[in-house]
């Protein structure tokens, strides 16, 4: 399937939920007065992009989530890789990090609040917190899935543990870490815009959405989320293309399977 | 060259290796028979230090090896999954090359040379996944053939290719070895293969295993698939070696 | 009043220990003043920049402040006495907003079989946050009508879901502000059933400006020209309508249409401790500060009058 | 490693990090007035379950969260099986997906409020859609990886689509179905606890955080926070045994392999 | 039973089978010689219906075959990857049984059965990954035999097991054709082995691959792994298939 065709359906599936939700306000079944149908959502996102304070808002929750995800990325993959090639070091740490993971990052804001003095990187960190963790366990777990056998070629012919690791570990570790990396950049962007609904801020998604709440326009309030929404989409294409690109090889194998 | 003494295993209590000794000379090319599930490969992970063996020890010229053997090659029984997927042909060629210091370029040429050898000049950008088995196998042959180890072990590295390929690659590896003074351990399950390319032939008894019999082959080089095969002392080995390998009733029940 | 050259000499003489200030404010229409001080240039002539931040609510106000991530913030009186009362150690600079007939209201859905609020026995009502304002003025009205806040239940909704919590039969009424009042009654067709300002609660104050005990400590002169600033802001806010009218739309989201017909309350002119004593003696008396609360420890320093 | 000597590891591990922290706090390294010791917080902690309010908030969480987990595991499997078995499909839905994941859960609480209207189900709801996606991506993704050679195995013996689903590319995913799960449990408590945290509610963990948060009583906050740790911890452990029974070829033959 | 009419596959560009015509009769065993890499596998996977042919067509009991023909088993030649790790050799062996609408019992029953018969009778409770190459390569074996399916296809499925059991597999297989008269694909690299348990030997080029030659094996039954093969006949056709298969010079590069 060419890529003009793939975004073609994938048009058309968008398009087809809209168009749903959009009959159903119309026909009565959802209440127009407290919902806007889509149409009026879809009127008042394209617009958006001319509102300067908009634009500075997506500018500075983009840079956040941006920036939260590398740093995600940063420290989750080594640690992950640190923990799933030293299984008694993961065993040991795994409660702690069990008992850190479930902790709620949008009840910790109050804190971080507290404890980071500057507003970019309280809002950075409290992404970072939530968002490492599906890279962290993907990446301990794809380690655990690594043949044994792959390994041992690598170890026969007098490769340490850490030439094992980078050249056969990883590598073979590396679509789940992406998968990983895909589950991150979700949560990453539902913090980065949670985090302003909660602290506030000079600007941003979340502060737009503020308004638009305490003005009483959920029309406007849907289309930043629209725009939330078409984020995620980009950069999920991004990784979904560059997977494709780096991961050929996967792909290939798949494709002739099936 | 490899010295391994008194060498037992168990995975679990299920006893695999019973006190096998075994040496290999510098340069020599020892083959190991024995019926299926004996424990040729444990011997030969032991030997590789990928098992650490129960009892017993292995020594590299006189020293023991606690881990992996510097300058040492293998191929696997189970070579499709020794593979890197993710790697064509040449490159998983290449890679162990990195441990010798080589150049990208002299990386890549050894790689390409290799697969020449053994006859997959032209696949050498292919996919594992875009081979057939005995190719892959091959790839997995020219890749410890391009390392040039000191000593070489191979596990039935020839069972996934046609008979003339076959031939052509024990010539390979007689070649190879005479060349640069390989020493190579070889299991195998054909006989005729034992005998034609070994030194010595060393026959393992059914689970757990120890060894029966250490055959010296005294057939002369340069040896060839047609003449050596004809030597009466070829046939008189072959015949031997295959006794020794019915020798005891094959206790299914235990396997 | 004065031009530039004034204001660069404003900032040599009065030293001031800090020109920039990060203030937290909520978008609605009860911080009209900073930003109408803030529009006309009065923060500039002090030699202050201002850069307003929009903040959902004073409770993670009180720590941003604690962090310096802000300097000021907005803050409702009821958060602040609380905040204070579990010793936080805050510092009230100036009024913003105090409420007027018809600013926070009890509304029922159109054919509600609630007419006075008598009915509401053993209804569930909407607030906005539990132990707040809301509570405390809707216990006033109960009290009125001979019931206490044991014969109902409150819900926590934030204002905007409180329209569809109504319609869809969640709370059977919602106590509500501007501009979702006046909203849900033309689009919804809800009715006011009381209007939740008026006996105890009358001209309740409402919100104002708080920063912590050590910026106040730190930085009287910056806080002096705020203030300033901030009043000559607030006398506009409170003589001319049409200018709260004309700022609100910028900073939120509440459409020109909207600003122009919902209900104000007023601009207060003075941070007066009496009137902040009242909202103190109310509290105890309904249970939400455990205590007696002496307001005038509070108040920072007043400045003089605007020259 | 005995069950005994893994816990009491695990122990020391949390231990070694509290003391930490209380060191840094004692020491003046963290401002004792922005961050209660561990040792304050422990005790508080340790008080909370003499608290009716509290344990009514938590029982009402917990079984918020455990709810919303099970279905969410009860929609994503099933919806990731067709995905990752129907690239066409996966590949006709994937933008709309992907545009959806990013949403806030945050932002659809209006939304949610007006579609159920019932508190305990629309909480439900919005941890439902916050905790599917982990085990969504996973399960399609494991899909993928499943060996086409074993599916194959099964096919030539006649075995149809959904037999060689059932049989083959389940089982062989399943690892990394309940990686999914064990992320998606975290991410549905967090939710569980930062929907009452914007929706409000009678009772919850949230709510109780609220309270103390805004009651600058950051020894409190921290005390509940420690309970939702202790719970996910709890929830995590159980998932691990339960992979350790079921998947007990895996790990002996990682543990031959290492 | 399964006619193979002018059947041609390429990957991408890469032609690999050109045109190949084969039949198997009802209760016959056809032998399937080939130089590596010349398309032996790809043409049992279009035949169990697992890559659809570029041109020609496979056709059981004079039906085309789309899908997976019914009643079919096939021993792949990468045995380690077909086998499910999950499950213990019995499961293994049990779980196809399931189409064939049998009890538990029965199942457990015949999967333990089909193991004693290839020697893995105490192995039952095993997993792939705790057994030799050689086990688990019988363990593939006794899972198609336990199928008894009215086709077998087999690639190369003795390749890994020693010379004594690979003997006593080949009578095995023997001995359940003439049992329940399955009709048997046997793909193998030992051309003894092609000789001695075929019906026919068909002889395969190089890739792209044709049928070079349909011999027909007329030697008497019950053979003997001893008798037959001192048979002269043996010898004859033997020697004529070797010829066929390096009938060619190999062209190195294209394989
Ligand atoms: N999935 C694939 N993608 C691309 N090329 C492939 C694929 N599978 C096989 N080939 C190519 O097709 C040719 C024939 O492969 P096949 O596996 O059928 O050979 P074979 O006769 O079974 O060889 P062997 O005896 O070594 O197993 C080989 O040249 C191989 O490179
Ligand atoms: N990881 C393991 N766990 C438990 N048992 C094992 C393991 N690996 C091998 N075994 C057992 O050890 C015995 C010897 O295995 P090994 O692979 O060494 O045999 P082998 O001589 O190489 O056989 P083959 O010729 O069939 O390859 C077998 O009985 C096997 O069941
Ligand atoms: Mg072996
Ligand atoms: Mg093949």
């Amino acid at each position: 399937m060419t890529i003009g065709a793939r975004t073609l359906r994938g048009a058309v599936g968008v398009a087809g939920f809209l168009a749903a939700a959009e009959a159903a306000i119309r026909t009565g079944l959802l209440d127009a007065r407290l919902l806007p149908p889509p149409s009026v959502v879809l009127r008042e996102a394209a617009l958006l992009p001319a509102d300067p304070v908009f634009t500075a808002g997506l500018t500075g929750t983009v840079s956040r989530w941006l920036g939260g995800l590398a740093l995600a990325i940063a420290l989750a993959v080594p640690l992950g890789v640190l923990l799933g090639s030293l299984p008694g070091v993961e065993r040991a740490t795994r409660p702690l990090l069990e008992f850190l993971r479930p902790i709620p990052s949008v009840a910790l804001i109050p804190l971080a609040i507290l404890l980071v003095p500057d507003d970019f990187l309280m809002k950075v960190s409290v992404i970072v917190y939530a968002s490492l963790w599906p890279i962290l366990i993907n990446t301990v777990y794809g380690l655990r899935e690594v043949d044994p056998l792959a390994k041992d070629s690598l170890r026969a012919f007098g490769f340490g543990r850490a030439s094992v690791l980078l050249r056969v570990s990883l590598p073979s570790t590396a679509p789940f870490i992406v998968t990983g990396v895909r589950l991150s950049a979700g949560i990453a962007l539902v913090l980065a815009v949670s985090a302003e609904l909660l602290a506030g801020g000079a600007e941003g998604l979340g502060v737009f959405v503020i308004r638009a709440g305490s003005g009483n326009r959920t029309d406007l309030m849907l289309a930043a989320v629209l725009w939330a929404g078409l984020g995620g989409m980009a950069c999920n294409a991004a990784l979904v293309a560059a997977e494709r690109r780096v991961f050929r090889w996967h792909h290939l194998r798949s494709g002739v399977a099936s | 060259m490899l010295k391994v003494d008194n060498l037992a295993h168990a995975y679990g209590s299920h006893h695999v290796l019973d006190g096998v000794d075994l040496t290999v000379g510098d340069g020599e090319l020892v083959s190991v028979v024995g019926p299926s599930g004996c424990g040729k490969s444990t011997l030969l992970r032991s030997i590789a230090g990928l098992v650490r063996p129960a009892a017993g020890q292995v020594l590299i010229n006189g020293v023991p090896v606690a881990q992996t053997p510097d300058d040492l090659a293998v191929v696997f029984q189970d070579y499709s999954r020794s593979l890197f997927p993710w790697m064509s042909a040449a490159a998983n060629v290449a890679l162990p090359l990195r441990r010798k210091g080589l150049s990208r370029r002299e990386r890549r040429d050894a790689a390409r040379a290799a697969l020449e050898q053994v006859g997959l000049g032209g696949a050498a950008g292919k996919y594992p996944f875009e081979m057939s088995g005995g190719m892959q196998q091959r790839v997995a042959i020219a890749r410890a053939l391009a390392f040039r180890p000191a000593l070489l072990l191979m596990d039935e590295p020839f069972a996934s290719v046609d008979a003339q390929t076959r031939e052509e690659l024990e010539d390979l590896l007689l070649a190879v070895r005479a060349t640069h003074n390989m020493s190579i351990l070889l299991i195998t399950h054909d006989i005729d293969e034992s005998v034609y390319v070994g030194d010595r032939v060393v026959v393992l008894t059914r689970a757990p295993a120890r060894v029966v019999q250490d055959l010296a082959v005294d057939l002369p080089f340069p040896r060839d698939q047609i003449a050596t095969r004809e030597l009466e002392a070829f046939v008189r080995l072959r015949a031997e070696v295959g006794k020794l390998v019915r020798g005891r009733p094959v206790d299914k029940e235990s396997q | 009043g004065g031009g530039s050259t004034d204001s660069m000499k404003a900032a040599a003489n009065n030293g001031l220990e800090k020109t920039k200030l990060k203030v937290g404010a909520i978008p609605i229409p009860d911080p009209a003043a900073l930003y109408i001080a803030n529009t006309k240039g009065f923060f500039k002539e002090e030699g202050l920049t201002i850069e307003p931040v929009t903040i959902q609510g004073g409770a993670v106000a009180v720590n941003s402040l604690k962090s310096e991530i802000l300097d000021i913030s907005q803050t409702n009186y009821v958060s602040t006495f609380s905040a204070v009362s579990k010793g936080e150690k805050l510092k009230l600079i100036a009024d913003a907003y105090q409420a007027g007939p018809n600013t926070f209201v009890l509304m029922v859905p159109k054919n509600s079989p609630i007419q006075t609020p008598a009915d509401l026995k053993g209804k569930t009502i909407a607030v906005n946050t539990f132990n707040n304002i809301g509570t405390l003025a809707v216990t006033a009205t109960l009290k009125v009508a001979g019931l206490t806040k044991d014969d109902v239940t409150f819900k926590e909704f934030q204002f905007p879901q409180m329209a569809a919590a109504l319609t869809t039969g969640q709370v059977d009424a919602a106590w509500m502000t501007e501009p979702f009042i006046t909203v849900t009654q033309s689009d919804l067709g809800t009715r006011k059933l009381v209007d939740t300002m008026s006996g105890q609660t009358a001209n309740f104050p409402i919100a104002g400006w708080m920063t912590t005990e050590e910026f106040a400590k730190n930085n009287p002169k910056t806080l002096a020209a705020f203030q300033r600033a901030l009043a000559r802001g607030q006398e506009i806010a409170a003589k001319d309508r049409k200018e709260v009218e004309a700022i609100v739309p910028t900073y939120t989201s509440i459409k020109k249409e909207t600003a122009a017909v919902i209900t104000l309350g007023t601009f207060p002119t003075t941070l007066n401790e009496t009137r902040l004593q009242r909202v103190a003696d109310l509290m105890a008396e309904y249970g939400i500060l455990t205590g007696k609360l002496d307001v005038t420890t509070l108040l920072a320093p007043q400045p003089a009058a605007t020259p």
